[in-house]
């Protein structure tokens, strides 16, 4: 179980591969569910150049581990990756991982989908558009649809 | 008596104010009124006492770490 | 949007990573969702040495993208890859993966979760597994609990 | 008229069946009849008409292909 904040932009597909491989739950997962953001290219909407994202960094590490025990005592999981960025994201950059690998189906994705809406209304991140007009907060987290 | 107050993002810079340390509070609304001198507290302004979420009317001790900041916008 | 079935051991985090640099929705994502199944190392159950997969490969190609365009009549999924192995499967091998795109999270979550209940459900693949007292076929698939 | 029929996984096994080619059938269950020589159908037997899942009484046609097999297990 790990969680990381990071201030550099990061390739999930690697550092999911590498967790796996260096992982002490060796082979025993037969489930592996992940879920990636990513920092959309607005080719719909050029006002938005960049992002920034600001946190509270020793309540964001608490609670990014804290969903991860909470996520252990709801379903059976094997292990837990959290990586997440801060500081400035540029369009196509990914923004935070979440995978999670159990020995069946359902936890590993179950536990995946819970823990983003979690981290989404609970771990104190915010996000600033820089914007052709200058910059701007996002005042709330959308519903995802 | 010390307690640590932080505001983060909009909130922090709408009030522009920085990491200070008070003296003395009962509560975590005492905190914001000393800290801001009586600002009045935005509807959905969220409260953290030592890392966790807290009330406005949660008690605070010496050497607490009390943050106010507004809805979170992570993921 | 696209389907394989695989004879040999597939990376499925590379060909993830490969799917989505190729990819002609470019940039446009900000959610991925991918579930991968994996074939456990039965420690506590040696009798199990490799699985073998059968399948119907007219049907299955069919049902895999017969699956992918059900998907994309339910959520609004920019893409979706499958990769599903047949043939012999060692221990720790991958099985199959399912990845979807989407601009929101909701959609590629809920459309991977789905994908993987119907896969399991409709798709004409059979196991059968190799045990040191000969073979036996897995009769049917779990819950996924 | 000519009907390719399939069996596939453990039910092929079991009733020792290679795919192969009959002449006449109304319904799936007829090409189950011919081809099995009557074996009795498992409740969890499937039945598939062109790729496509069909019953015991979906009716065939000529160029048909048919093909029947247990509950399936893949993912």
């Amino acid at each position: 179980m790990a969680s990381y904040i990071l201030e550099q932009p990061f390739n999930p597909w690697l550092a999911i591969s590498d967790h796996q491989q260096s992982a002490t739950f060796a082979q025993q997962f037969g489930a592996t569910a992940t879920f990636i953001g990513t920092m959309r290219d607005f080719n719909d909407n050029a006002d938005v150049t960049a992002m920034t994202l600001e946190h509270y960094p020793a309540m964001t590490q608490h609670y990014l581990d804290k969903l991860i025990d909470e996520a252990k005592t709801q379903w059976d999981l094997l292990d837990v990756l959290i990586m997440h960025r801060v500081g400035e994201i540029k369009p196509t950059e990914p923004i935070m991982l979440i995978a999670c690998w159990s020995a069946h189906r359902r936890a590993s994705l179950d536990a995946c989908s819970w823990l983003i809406e979690e981290l989404k209304h609970r771990a104190p991140f915010w996000k600033k558009e820089s914007r052709t007009d200058g910059e701007r907060w996002v005042e709330k987290n959308t519903d995802g649809l | 008596m010390s307690i640590q107050v932080k505001f983060f993002a909009s909130l922090k810079e709408r009030l522009n104010l920085d990491d200070h340390t008070i003296d003395n509070a009962a509560t975590a609304g005492e905190v914001w009124d000393i800290t801001t001198d009586h600002a009045d507290r935005p509807d959905n302004v969220l409260v953290a006492i030592n890392l966790e979420y807290a009330q406005f009317d949660s008690a605070v001790q010496d050497g607490d770490e009390v943050a106010f900041f507004p809805p979170v916008t992570g993921g």
